[in-house]
């Protein structure tokens, strides 16, 4: 099992369960590659100390390695590997001393872990934030994904990329895309997309299209969580016809984003603020102004309705007690706000039993991931059920649901499927929860930067158990004319596909390739902050981005290889097990405020002592964009001399001033500190726009 | 003052030697060869290290130890008493002849109070050392109050007394010839022993009561505050048991002395008064 | 000879009389604790769990009429599962889930102080407003009115893009959907959540 | 009958405090009292270790040895107990015990420790098994409903085991055979001088 920029320990506790299973039981050795000694660390085989933000280079390395030794699975790149030449070219160039260079683990660990990788097939790979909030985040992640291909590790029990999601739920809501640039199910914005769901939601094209200022916003990507307030400082060029007015904060935290102190100066120039949550969270503190509302929904054991766990199982949580005091459910919020603005008869047309409607609207419409055969009942029943299930398959072995996989992972196609526990995994029958790699993206390609063309469905012989088509085969469409397998209400396409032991998204090639990004492999590229200003020229970071999420992103114009010189240390955030995002319910709980108390700054006790810090003095962190902090130094060698490390749970105090003040009247968190997040520099992924909070520089001094 | 402290400061050692010797010794034979791992090792020690200093003392001498003493004080030495009066009986002077003004009002206001203080404290004291008998709760938590109080009020009259009584307090030369006469109380004949105001075994008695109260009051603070690590606590708990039986014991004494051992001896600390023939005889060197 | 000591007196304290100070604890407990032990060795070993998981019927004696439901925790994205002993409508105590598939029963700190999200004292129970600087207390019914209002009067000044909605992940899988869907019928694509941080 | 014990796997803690949380949770204790703790050394060093820690319900407690009013006592079950109406806070437990167990919450009068408290092993006390009381004073009695005590129940990795002596060590000396040989082994450092 490999770990990169995943703290399990603290973040995912219970998956230590297993993991450490694994350990002891099969004798899995556990790789963790951290900047950061971390408790998960505690309990690895081999620890790597990476830098920050220069996993790409780590991984490529590792590939090189691999790919020098022999190591890789050549059947399975030959048979389900598209763009696999092109990639192993520009890995050669990640060569254990060069990683060396970048990354600071020395060529000898590199070699040894791609050793470890070989001998220990398959190997897990997992990632969480650390591996994804940097400007080059989106490159990482398929740095990662393409080392499992090249390991052959895809579609297998025990391998494949686990990422440890943060939220309960997070799975859950990104399937239902609460996201500024796709419509639930992954569909895109496209005009094909909004047709379809608006077959779905019962109501015209035209009436949804009259909503929107133009048909070209319903195209448009929208703002993003991560840089929504651009939009209403207008201090960078935005690409959108008004400026952001009103905001409504729907359960979430809001210390969670970078450079919050702009995002305090955004709440204070808005309109209209509205924050539904059960606890005040600290923007609710932050802005002084009077157009704001708190509307206290109720915690989601006061309310009922479906959740997706990190690894797509659906499990229904139950309501356990009514809404306490005068609180409501979300969806009745929801329901009385719909009315009053004067679309509810269209909006809750098909929707009369609240949740369990919704969720077979859900079902309906959300055929791109499979997500029909996941009925209110079906969840229930597994709910009920759940001693019934094997821990070690989370397959039922008899009684009501036999044969189901544990909450049924997507894609699960039919009302009668099991569900997929391993996506891609050609060892199973379609039906009974195999998969091939989706067909997505065309069946012939020419690549830019060999000239050479490859078929990208998958190679003859590689198939499910039990399909027609022994080889690779393109998605199902016209099934119904004029529909594909995702636009296909009636899901005849899907049934038949699964009577035929086929995949409806077809039978295709994983590419190494993906031809829209700016890199079309991964390639390693220094933090907009970087502290190794001599790497800026050879990695140097992308163009600038003008209409990125409609707001102007600076690239290449923020990289300054002199910044190191007045911000010498790298900044880092991470989460700690007592608390829970942005902290407004942990930081609201008295045995876990009892047990952290305090905001922190880890530092090494050399830096501090070079730094002439004390353990336990307060000190300001200050960051590049002028956001500063004052916390309290922790002495600790988890970390190593250049890094400190700030856990970003705690809000209440913004630079060094308590807002306890501002909070409603006993109801300010049992513990606050300043917001980590103030801190955290500028950087934003070139494709996601995910913000880059683990790599930022800062400097330190005492308070 | 040196009978009590030396023998109780010989037992104390002696006992802490015994004690650390044998902790050491069933170190050796508890643990044995034990688990190998050296986390395990250095977990251990994190709990065990600082308890195999002065826990393990505290833990013996508490759990039989100071009860047993006390229980000695509290009978052996009234035992002796007893024969004592039986035997030797008490010493008789004349109240008839001229009565000599020797404890002014403010002095024995301020013995009364330390006197009281002090007796609920040995009570409420010795009920905490013998407290299964009496079953703990409500009764000994009250206890536990009434001592505190009565500590802080017996601090102040001590110092009180300190102030007022010094000056006749130091020792002087004759007070060892009285020491080793023990102050003639073993002979059926009034003699002449040599004291001034106050007498040797008096002095022995007010110095362990500011002196020895001091030390019992810090101890004393420290079990009740908690302030301090367990190894203050600890120590406090076992200098404040030793020092509590000595400090009972010669409190006996006192009432003994007082009440019983030279009759009518009670009368000058409430009147003030003390016959002459008693002084010619216990206090010679006390001018008139 | 500390040893002997500790050992004589420790005799001493454990005298048949406190053992049995109440009668009824001792016989109860003693005729349990065979069922005990087979729980608590399900609870040491993972694989025995769900074979030896403490039986219902068992609990009904502390709170009687009680009954069981079984919920997901809501903290990360583990998907531990929570047995909530519920009584009258309240929630009175987090029961062990040992034959929960995932979570086995585990739970960090913070899971195991699931009840508290329902039972904080810092919880908010009114809608508040920020009149000049203070917070007031205001019913439903004006908090939704004024803000339907106001959100009606930007849309018609600025239009609907002048609005932006950052949902949750902490909502249900359903709750996410209706706002995205919110986000479709008001006429925006200013709609986006946490995973995008 | 056999007797009751934890023991805490020290390879498997990874210091989640779930242990110490269910315990404050499930028996409502004022913030400031643990009945259990996690200790961790070599805190971000390789070799870094954790330990879930509470009242060993040893089988000569020391505790029991000094107790002056014998509150202190022992099931026939080897769990040590309290009874909270008998004792009267000397704090004589707290420094006979080697594991820093007895809690002290502030009693009313001047300040005084209050009874002291201490892990039950989820066995309530002395009082009427169920009764409001005995909920109010000692917490939850899972013992007398024939569960695990909470905090070994709800431990994340199932490093704390409880119950029977006999039974843990079984589960025990299975793991570390499970564990079998090289780096996962119980000591394999100190049997082969490497780490």
């Amino acid at each position: 099992m490999i770990f990169i920029g995943s703290n399990a320990a603290e973040a995912h506790p219970i998956s230590m369960q297993h993991i450490l299973h694994a350990k002891e039981v099969n004798n899995a050795p556990i790789i963790v590659v951290d900047p950061r000694f971390t408790k998960l660390a505690a309990k690895a085989s081999e620890f790597v100390r990476i830098r920050p933000g220069s996993d790409c280079a780590f991984i490529m390395g590792l590939i090189n390695e691999i790919i020098q030794k022999g190591w890789e699975d050549k059947e399975f790149i030959r048979t389900r590997v598209a763009g696999y030449p092109e990639m192993a070219e520009i890995a050669t160039k990640y060569t254990p001393e060069e990683v060396e260079n970048i990354t600071g683990i020395p060529a000898a660990q590199t070699r040894k872990v791609a050793k470890i990788l070989a001998t220990n097939r398959p190997t897990s790979l997992t990632w969480c934030m650390g591996g994804t909030q940097h400007s080059i985040g989106s490159s990482i992640t398929r740095a990662f994904c393409i080392l499992q291909l090249v390991l052959g590790n895809m579609g297998k029990s025990g391998g494949g990329t686990n990422i440890f999601r943060g939220h309960d739920n997070v799975q859950g809501a990104t399937d239902m895309c609460v996201l500024s640039h796709t419509l639930p199910g992954y569909y895109g914005l496209s005009d094909g997309s909004w047709k379809h769901w608006c077959r779905v939601w019962d109501v015209d094209y035209d009436y949804i299209t009259s909503r929107f200022k133009e048909k070209k916003w319903m195209n448009a990507k929208g703002f993003t969580l991560s840089r929504w307030y651009e939009g209403v400082l207008g201090e960078e060029k935005i690409e959108q016809y008004t400026p952001i007015k009103a905001m409504i904060q729907w359960g979430c935290g809001s210390n969670s984003n970078s450079q919050y102190n702009r995002v305090v100066q955004a709440y204070n120039k808005l309109d209209l603020f509205v924050i539904v949550d059960p606890f005040p969270t600290m923007a609710a503190a932050t802005c002084t102004t009077d157009n704001v509302y708190l509307l206290p929904c109720s915690s989601q054991y006061e309310t009922s309705g479906s959740v997706t766990s990190t690894s797509r199982q659906i499990q229904w949580r139950h309501k356990i007690v009514d809404p306490i005091g005068g609180c409501r459910d979300d969806y009745s919020i929801m329901k009385d706000l719909v009315e009053r603005l004067g679309f509810a008869d269209k909006f809750y047309k098909n929707i009369k039993e609240t949740p369990e409607d919704i969720t077979r609207e859900i079902n309906k419409g959300t055929l791109t991931i499979g997500y029909n055969g996941q009925t209110p009942e079906r969840i229930k029943k597994h709910m009920e059920n759940w001693h019934t299930f094997d821990i070690e398959t989370l397959q039922a072995k008899g009684g009501p649901c036999d044969g189901d996989y544990y909450g049924m992972p997507w894609p699960c196609w039919t009302d009668t499927h099991p569900g997929t526990p391993i996506l891609y995994d050609v060892s199973k029958p379609v039906a009974e929860g195999g998969l091939p790699f989706r067909n997505r993206f065309g069946q012939e390609t020419t690549y830019v930067m060999s000239g050479r063309e490859e078929n990208q469905l998958a190679s003859k012989g590689v198939c499910n158990p039990g399909s027609e088509v022994k080889g690779g085969y393109a998605e199902f469409k016209d099934v119904v004319p004029g529909t594909n397998w995702k636009t296909d209400l009636s899901q005849k396409t899907i049934k038949e596909a699964i009577a035929r032991g086929m995949a409806p998204f077809g039978n295709a090639r994983a590419r190494c390739v993906v031809w829209t990004f700016p890199d079309q492999v991964p390639i390693h590229r220094e933090p907009l902050h970087s502290p190794r200003p001599d790497l800026i020229e050879k990695y140097p970071t992308y163009e600038d981005k003008p209409n990125h999420f409609r707001v102007f992103t600076r690239y290449k114009s923020e990289q300054n290889p002199n910044l190191v010189k007045e911000f010498p240390y790298v900044l880092t955030t991470g989460r700690m097990v007592e608390h829970m995002g942005g902290g407004a319910e942990t930081r609201s709980n008295k045995y876990l405020s009892e047990l952290q108390p305090e905001m922190y700054a880890e530092i090494n006790p050399v830096l501090g002592n070079n730094l002439g810090l004390r353990d336990g003095e307060m000190i300001w962190i200050e960051s590049p964009e002028g956001g500063k902090v004052k916390v309290k130094a922790f002495f600790t060698e988890r970390v190593d001399d250049k890094t400190i490390f700030m856990p970003y749970h705690f809000g209440g105090t913004l630079m060094g001033e308590s807002l306890a003040g501002n909070y409603p009247a006993g109801h300010e968190p049992y513990v606050m500190g300043d917001a980590a997040n103030v801190c955290t520099n500028y950087g934003y992924d070139i494709v996601t726009q995910i913000q880059a909070t683990k790599d930022g520089l800062c400097k330190v001094s005492r308070a | 003052m040196k009978k009590l402290i030396l023998p109780g400061c010989i037992l104390f050692w002696a006992m802490a030697g015994l004690a650390i010797a044998q902790s050491q010794g069933q170190l050796l034979t508890s643990f044995g060869p034990g688990p190998s791992t050296a986390a395990f090792h250095e977990i251990n020690g994190l709990f065990t290290g600082d308890w195999q200093q002065y826990g393990q003392l505290f833990t013996s001498l508490q759990a039989n130890i100071f009860s047993q003493i006390f229980l000695l004080v509290v009978t052996v030495v009234p035992l002796i008493f007893f024969l004592h009066y039986i035997i030797i009986g008490p010493m008789k002077f004349s109240h008839e002849g001229r009565q000599i003004y020797y404890f002014n009002l403010l002095s024995r206001c301020i013995h009364w109070c330390a006197a009281i203080s002090f007796a609920l404290l040995v009570i409420t004291g010795l009920l905490t050392i013998f407290g299964s008998l009496v079953g703990g709760g409500v009764l000994l938590r009250s206890g536990r109050t009434v001592h505190l109080i009565s500590a802080v009020t017996f601090s102040g009259s001590a110092l009180f007394m300190l102030f007022i009584w010094a000056k006749d307090m130091i020792i002087a030369p004759y007070d060892f010839l009285w020491m080793l006469k023990i102050g003639g109380y073993l002979s059926k004949e009034n003699k002449t022993v040599p004291a001034g105001r106050f007498n040797a075994g008096q002095k022995s008695w007010f110095w362990l009561a500011t002196l020895g109260g001091t030390v019992m009051a810090v101890t004393g603070y420290f079990l009740y505050s908690f302030q301090g690590n367990t190894d203050t606590l600890r120590l406090s708990a076992i200098i404040h048991n030793f020092l509590g039986a000595a400090m009972v014991t010669v409190f006996i004494i006192h009432l003994y002395m007082s009440l019983f051992a030279i009759k009518g001896a009670i009368r000058s600390m409430i009147s003030g008064y003390k016959p002459e023939a008693e002084l010619k005889i216990l206090h010679p060197r006390f001018k008139i | 000879m500390a040893q002997r000591k500790i050992r004589n007196s420790s005799s001493v304290g454990t005298k048949t009389s406190r053992v049995t100070l109440n009668p009824k604890v001792a016989r109860r407990s003693f005729l349990k604790l065979s069922a005990a032990t087979a729980a608590l060795t399900g609870a040491a070993m993972t694989t025995r769990m769900t074979a030896k998981a403490a039986t219902p019927a068992a609990a009904k004696a502390a709170y009687p009429d009680s009954k069981m439901v079984r919920s997901v925790c809501t903290h990360c994205a583990v998907g531990c599962g929570i047995n909530a002993e519920v009584r009258n409508g309240v929630w009175v105590r987090q029961e062990v889930a040992q034959d929960h598939p995932v979570s086995r029963g585990g739970y960090c700190c913070k899971g195991a102080s699931a009840i508290d999200m329902v039972t904080s004292e810092k919880r908010l129970k009114n809608p508040m407003k920020r009149v000049n600087g203070k917070w007031q207390k205001i019913s439903w019914d004006q908090a939704m009115s004024e803000v339907a209002a106001k959100l009606t009067a930007i849309r018609e000044n600025d239009g609907p893009d002048a609005l932006h909605l950052n949902g949750s992940a902490k909502v249900s899988t359903e709750m996410a959907y209706l706002q995205r869907k919110f986000a479709a019928f008001w006429g925006s694509n200013n709609v986006d959540h946490q995973a995008r941080i | 009958m056999g007797r009751m014990k934890f023991l805490c796997d020290i390879e498997r803690c990874i210091d989640c405090s779930g242990c110490v949380v269910a315990c404050k949770e499930g028996h409502h204790i004022p913030v400031g009292v643990n009945r259990r703790r996690v200790i961790t050394i070599n805190q971000g060093k390789p070799g870094e270790k954790s330990i879930s820690v509470s009242c060993m319900h040893c089988a000569d407690a020391p505790c029991i040895a000094v107790c002056p009013t014998d509150a202190i006592y022992q099931r026939d079950d080897g769990i040590v107990l309290v009874s909270k109406d008998t004792c009267i806070g000397c704090g004589y437990c707290f420094m006979a015990c080697p594991f820093g167990a007895p809690q002290f919450p502030s009693g009313q009068v001047f300040g005084a420790r209050g009874a002291m408290d201490k892990c039950t092993f989820c066995a309530g006390g002395p009082e009427e098994t169920f009764s409001v009381k005995e909920q109010k004073l000692y917490g939850q009695n899972r013992i007398a409903e024939g569960k695990v005590p909470l905090c070994a129940a709800m431990c994340a990795t199932k490093a704390l085991l409880a119950g029977d002596a006999d039974e843990v060590a079984d589960v025990y000396r299975e793991r570390v055979f499970k564990r079998g040989s090289g780096t996962n082994a119980w000591g394999w450092d100190k049997a082969y001088k490497k780490k």
